[in-house]
């Protein structure tokens, strides 16, 4: 698929197709006015050139209303790009609801990617072609960015929390896969192949795919060997908030401040316990900074978020396992 | 300001001098005054550059402690909770204690610009300078006694770092940023002492008077400043929310 | 001609050395009292008063050109800049549904 | 019989390492970032080799991380940054505005030392093994994950700093204090206005960096963590408090450029500028909203998408002040005399290449759009038509202006004109392929690459080696001045101006009179209104 001298990238996915027709409309603004400018100083420094030694240029000291023209003409023009990549920046980062969820990890100088049934790639990532996929990435150590050109979509992997990615792709293929943040040594060793097929491929793929447990069932399993199980029970003795049906609902803390059960909440309270304790329960919970990998506390995510959520993600086939629906309402 | 310098709003610095001002040629009512520099046209010019030379670099002095201030909100935010346990474990007494010492070294700062602007002796002068060094002593010392104590009960952010609150890593972000700012303001006052011990030196050689007294006034300026970030600093650091629950 | 600057009465100095000293003790009383977030207005008052009164009367900006009011003015205003414009980054992250804090 | 002037107005190491002339620091300085541009400029080489073939064959991947890191450092902070302003700006300041030398000459030389000591650590730096950051010093690589020298490094980017920082003070005040009788501020040359504007940059936002490097210093040697994600702490502050100087600092470097750009294009049109007032307050717009874009760095970091359109939107109003000094140049050129000297040929080529550089600027700002070249060679190739193609052709137009002046010597035109010939179309041959690259979706920093863009990447190692020729032509041709070429009159361009009416090179305290301003400058006609609304 790689041509020797390709001029302009494949576009892959749904995004593409709005990114370039942006594109092209600033480079056909910006290309006008470069002209404009060029011809413009060429024409004149040719028409004006000087012709004899003491010859001086006519005193002209300038006239407001070129001022203006040229201020807010360009003024406008530009409120029309900073619309129009506003509005498609605001797509790129909204992720729909019910997108088939990856989580990423990258590490120098890899990337991880788990599948929600199990499936789990390095340095690949196998998605169906017409269906929004959310990739939620973490970093075990320095910033990474993932970068896939054809799809026109990237964004950091930054220790410490998770970043959002999502595209639909909308043309079989395979294409690069870029570490785009400087990450140390081998960062540009750091790429990989995206992989987009037709659902019935896709699925085909996953089912003769390498399938480990899934997330949600390592998850469990990490939940009874690190003991968590022992507080977050379901009987009286709880001395921990119950999880079940926790995800995506909005907490009462300590001190009166209020959370949303997400992504970026487990992984705190997990790493630090003591920065939001839920109120009516003692700050008694031990950190497990070091003791898990990010891909272990994003099993563990996915764990909780398979006891049940607000508003699953109406998703099928590779998606988040089946969750018991629970009632939307705090 | 006076009248000479009413004209500065309107023209530029050099309009102080007659329109036409040729070298060497007496007339030029201060040209010959000992302390003044080769490129400048008289005293009054020399003086109000330098004090805005030190004027600008004060502003660069608060960006400097900008970026410190910045991360502090910032990581305050996050953590409301954490900070207020790990601020409890300051010093209340020695901070206040510290803030008045430092105030007094303010005034008598003021009052040695003010014994060289009113051409006092020397004396006189070298008094309050020295006045003004021995309470920036105070202070460092005090703080001293504060550094000792946090590096026993290992609150200094770092491998050895040691927290018995709840809130064990906000508590390390916050000794983090308590090192960074005392310490870099704890240069400043040393850097002062050093400006200080220089100032000194030259009143009592009897070089200020009513007529000269820029590095005094220039001198001051910037204790003042070390003065200001320290009224800042003081309920930032010591009095984050919640001593009343104690 | 040199001798332009003000120079103030002792008693003035001895004046707004008093005000700091006051305000200092009121900032270590009010932070004994439970405002709530109030406490945090009234600490960060009293510390912008106080700084006020040493740049003012103290470092002579009270008698000063307006180029020197306008250079020490700049320098909080850019410092309002860097903490106005880096905040909303911070204060509207997780905003947009879907994404993370 | 020669005259006695500042060249020759003391001799001797001595009278040139403790000298308090502004006109000797500026030699000074021109001197050693000639020396630091000719250490970038042969880490850039080793990159365009590298980048040759696909594979990383030509050096280790460390290495190949370590030649960016320190091009980036040393072109950045020790040639682009004080360029202007410490070699044209020390030599032209007091003169342009009728003194005998900046209001603090003793701070000034302390400045050229300081920005030596800084020079030094990142010498050391390198040369006891390098840094492989990059110039961004991005925590937490550089405070957690780098095995290299970037305690050095860093303390030589904080020290250098205040070599800035001193030169802006100085240049602030020496406007305000130090102007020739009846020289307004509408009078001044648009060249002090640029500086100005960029002096108020150095104070106002070196200092933040200053205090985030010597903060990633703390939190790699004294385990502080302050930006360290295990304790809570923030990686994307760091990149916050980076940018606020760090994008700010790109004005630096090219508002100093614009005022050269300003002043020869009035001089090689013999007319006044047209719209003096919009030319000179646009340079301080560009100062102050340059202080507000700065996310525009953090699109795609995880900042959060409000902050994102915020900084959207005011990254596309920096763009207009830009666009109407470009605008103003271009009527200015109209019924001009326009005469193509070299220096006037490197005005037109900043004019052409900072277009470009300008325009795929609004690319970047275009924030939706931003996200798929964000950290690509488009990147690359913006900010190096902005830097190369706007700061150094300002630079280089600047030295042809002033060099008779600065040197009492006149270069080969000839010679000149080729060296401007060659380092348009070299420059152009490097950088333009990389913006094609960048669509195409090449990261920056890579070390090695699939081969579907080798192409452009021989197009633009060759379009360096242009590019190096053309760089090496003016040192050559400089230094046969010097001892070779024809003594300069006071003013060989027929240009009106102070530093034209003194002779050159101008005598140790410029003026033997203080001069008496009643006009503005470059008024060569008979001022008469010409409407043309």
């Amino acid at each position: 698929m790689f041509t020797n001298l390709p001029l302009f990238p494949v576009e892959g996915s749904v995004q593409a197709g709005q990114v370039d027709a942006l594109y092209f409309f600033m480079l056909a603004v910006t290309a006008f006015f470069s002209l404009l400018i060029g011809v413009l100083v060429v024409f004149f420094a040719i028409k004006y050139r000087r012709r004899h030694d003491d010859e001086v240029g006519v005193a002209i000291h300038g006239s407001l209303a070129l001022e203006l023209l040229w201020t807010i003409i360009p003024f406008f023009i530009m409120m029309v790009m900073f619309g129009w990549g506003a509005k498609v920046f605001y797509n790129l980062y909204r992720p729909p609801a019910g997108a088939m969820e990856i989580y990423i990890v990258g590490k120098q100088w890899m990337w991880k990617a788990q599948h929600m049934d199990g499936v789990r790639e390095i340095n690949e990532l196998h998605v169906p072609v017409g269906r929004p996929v959310k990739l939620t990435m973490g970093s075990e150590d320095v910033i990474h960015s993932f970068f896939i050109p054809a799809f026109r979509v990237k964004a950091d992997v930054v220790p410490g929390r998770y970043n959002v990615l999502w595209f639909t792709a909308s043309k079989a293929g395979t294409y690069h896969l870029f570490c785009s943040q400087y990450c140390g040594t081998k960062h540009s060793g750091m790429i990989g192949s995206v992989i987009a097929m037709d659902p019935n491929d896709f699925q085909a793929w996953l089912g003769g795919g390498n399938a480990s447990d899934t997330p949600a069932a390592a998850g469990e399993k990490l939940f009874t060997d690190l003991a968590c199980i022992t507080c977050h029970r379901d009987d009286a003795q709880a001395r921990a908030p119950q999880l079940k049906g926790l995800f995506g609902h909005t907490v009462q803390l300590q001190g009166g401040a209020t959370a949303v059960v997400d992504e970026a909440y487990i992984r705190e309270s997990i790493l630090n316990p003591q920065a939001k304790v839920v109120s009516g329960f003692q700050p008694i919970m031990p950190t497990f900074q070091g003791l898990v990998t990010e891909e272990q506390i994003l099993q563990l995510i996915a764990y909780v978020r398979s006891l049940g959520q607000v508003a699953p993600p109406a998703t099928t086939g590779g998606a988040a396992p089946a969750a018991p629906q629970t009632p939307g309402k705090d | 300001m006076s009248d000479g310098h009413a004209h500065a709003e309107h023209f530029p610095g050099r309009t102080h001098m007659p329109p036409v001002h040729v070298e060497g040629v007496p007339g030029a009512p201060h040209a010959h005054h000992p302390k003044l520099q080769h490129h400048f046209d008289n005293m009054p010019q020399q003086a109000e550059a330098s004090t805005l030379g030190m004027w600008v670099f004060l502003v660069t002095e608060i960006m400097f402690f900008g970026g410190l201030f910045m991360a502090y909100l910032i990581y305050r935010q996050a953590n409301p909770e954490g900070f207020a346990e790990a601020s409890h474990h300051l010093n209340v007494f020695w901070g206040a204690l510290n803030t008045i010492v430092l105030i007094v070294s303010s005034l008598t700062m003021a009052l040695g610009v003010r014994a060289a602007q009113t051409s006092a002796p020397p004396k006189t002068q070298v008094f309050w300078i020295v006045v003004t060094m021995m309470f920036g002593a105070t202070f460092l010392g005090i703080k001293a006694i504060e550094y000792a104590d946090k590096f026993r009960l290992n609150h200094v952010p770092g491998p050895n770092f040691h927290w018995e609150g709840q809130h064990a890593a906000a508590a390390q972000m916050f000794y983090s940023l308590y090192f960074c700012m005392t310490g870099l303001h704890a240069i400043h006052m040393i850097i002062g002492l050093g400006i200080m011990t220089v100032i000194a030196t030259m009143a009592w050689k009897r070089q200020f008077d009513a007529d000269y007294y820029t590095p005094v006034e220039v001198a001051g300026l910037y204790w003042h400043f070390v003065d200001i970030v320290w009224i800042f600093l003081f309920p930032l650091l010591y009095l984050i929310g919640g001593h009343f629950v104690e | 001609m040199a001798v332009a600057h003000h120079v103030a009465p002792k008693s003035m100095y001895y004046m707004v050395f008093g005000a700091l000293i006051v305000g200092t003790l009121l900032t270590v009383g009010a932070a004994k009292v439970d405002m709530g977030p109030l406490n945090n207005v009234v600490m960060l008052a009293i510390a912008c008063t106080k700084a006020s009164l040493v740049i003012l009367f103290f470092m002579h900006v009270r008698w000063s050109s307006r180029l020197t009011w306008v250079v020490a003015m700049a320098g909080f205003f850019w410092l309002l800049i860097l903490f106005g414009v880096g905040l909303t980054d911070y204060l509207t992250r997780g905003w947009v549904p879907g994404t993370l804090r | 019989m020669e005259t006695l002037n500042y060249l020759n107005n003391g001799h001797g190491a001595a009278s040139w390492l403790l000298t308090r002339d502004h006109k000797r620091i500026a030699l000074l300085y021109l001197v050693s970032i000639t020396a630091f541009f000719a250490i970038g400029g042969l880490f850039a080489f080793m990159i365009r080799l590298e980048l040759l073939t696909p594979a990383g064959d030509v050096m280790t991947a460390d290495t190949y991380n370590k030649m960016f890191t320190m091009h980036g450092v040393v072109m950045v902070f020790f040639f682009l940054i004080p360029s202007i302003p410490a070699v044209l700006g020390n030599f032209l300041i007091p003169i342009m505005i009728g003194a005998k030398d900046l209001a603090f000459p003793r701070v000034n030389l302390l400045s050229w030392y300081i920005y030596i000591l800084g020079g030094a650590f990142t010498l050391v730096a390198a040369l006891s093994g390098g840094v492989d950051t990059g110039w961004t010093f991005y925590t937490p690589y550089s405070t957690a994950a780098a095995n290299s020298h970037v305690i050095t490094a860093a303390m030589g980017v904080f020290i250098t700093g205040f070599s800035s920082i001193l030169t802006g003070l100085n240049f602030i005040v020496t406007v305000h204090r130090m102007r020739a009788p009846g020289l307004t501020w509408f009078r001044l040359p648009l060249f002090v206005w640029s500086m100005y504007a960029t002096s108020l940059i150095f104070i106002l936002g070196t200092p933040v960096i200053a205090i985030t490097v010597l903060l990633v210093a703390a939190e790699r040697g004294l385990h502080m963590g302050i930006f360290d994600p295990a304790l809570g702490g923030d990686p994307i502050l760091f990149q916050h408090l980076f940018w606020f100087y760090s994008h700010p600092a790109v004005y630096i470097m090219i508002l100093p450029a614009m005022g050269v750009i300003s002043e020869i294009v009035q001089a090689f049109t013999r007319k006044n500028i047209f719209g003096y007032s919009f030319v000179a307050f646009s340079s301080l717009a560009i100062a102050i909203i340059g202080f507000l874009v700065w996310g525009h760095h953090l699109f795609v970091s995880g900042q959060s998408v409000y902050a994102g359109l915020m900084f959207s939107l005011l990254s596309f109003m920096v763009a207009i002040p830009s666009a109407v000094k470009v605008f103003n140049w271009t009527a200015t050129i109209y019924k001009g005399s326009v005469q193509l000297d070299s220096s006037m040929l490197y005005a037109f080529g900043f004019i052409g290449l900072f277009t470009i550089g300008g325009l795929t600027g609004l690319f970047l700002a275009a924030v939706g759009l931003d996200v798929h070249i964000h950290d690509t060679y488009f990147v690359i190739a913006h900010f190096h038509y902005i830097m190369v193609g706007g700061a150094i052709m300002g630079y280089m137009g600047g030295l042809h202006y002033w060099w008779p002046k600065m040197s009492g010597r006149m270069y080969s035109e000839g010679w000149a004109k080729l060296a401007a010939g060659l380092i348009f179309v070299g420059f152009n041959l490097t950088f333009f392929p990389q913006f094609i690259l960048g669509y195409l979706g090449m990261p920056r920093r890579y070390h090695a690459y699939p081969p579907e863009f080798q192409v452009f990447n021989v197009a633009s190692t060759l379009g360096a080696t242009v590019l190096a020729v053309g760089y090496a032509l003016p040192l050559v041709y400089f230094i046969h001045s010097i001892f070779y070429g024809e003594k300069a009159p006071a003013d060989p361009w027929g240009a009106k101006g102070l530093e034209w009416e003194i002779p050159s090179p101008p005598p140790t305290e410029n003026f033997v009179v203080t001069p008496i301003v009643t006009h503005g400058t470059h008024q060569y006609a008979p001022s008469k209104e010409v409407g043309i609304v």
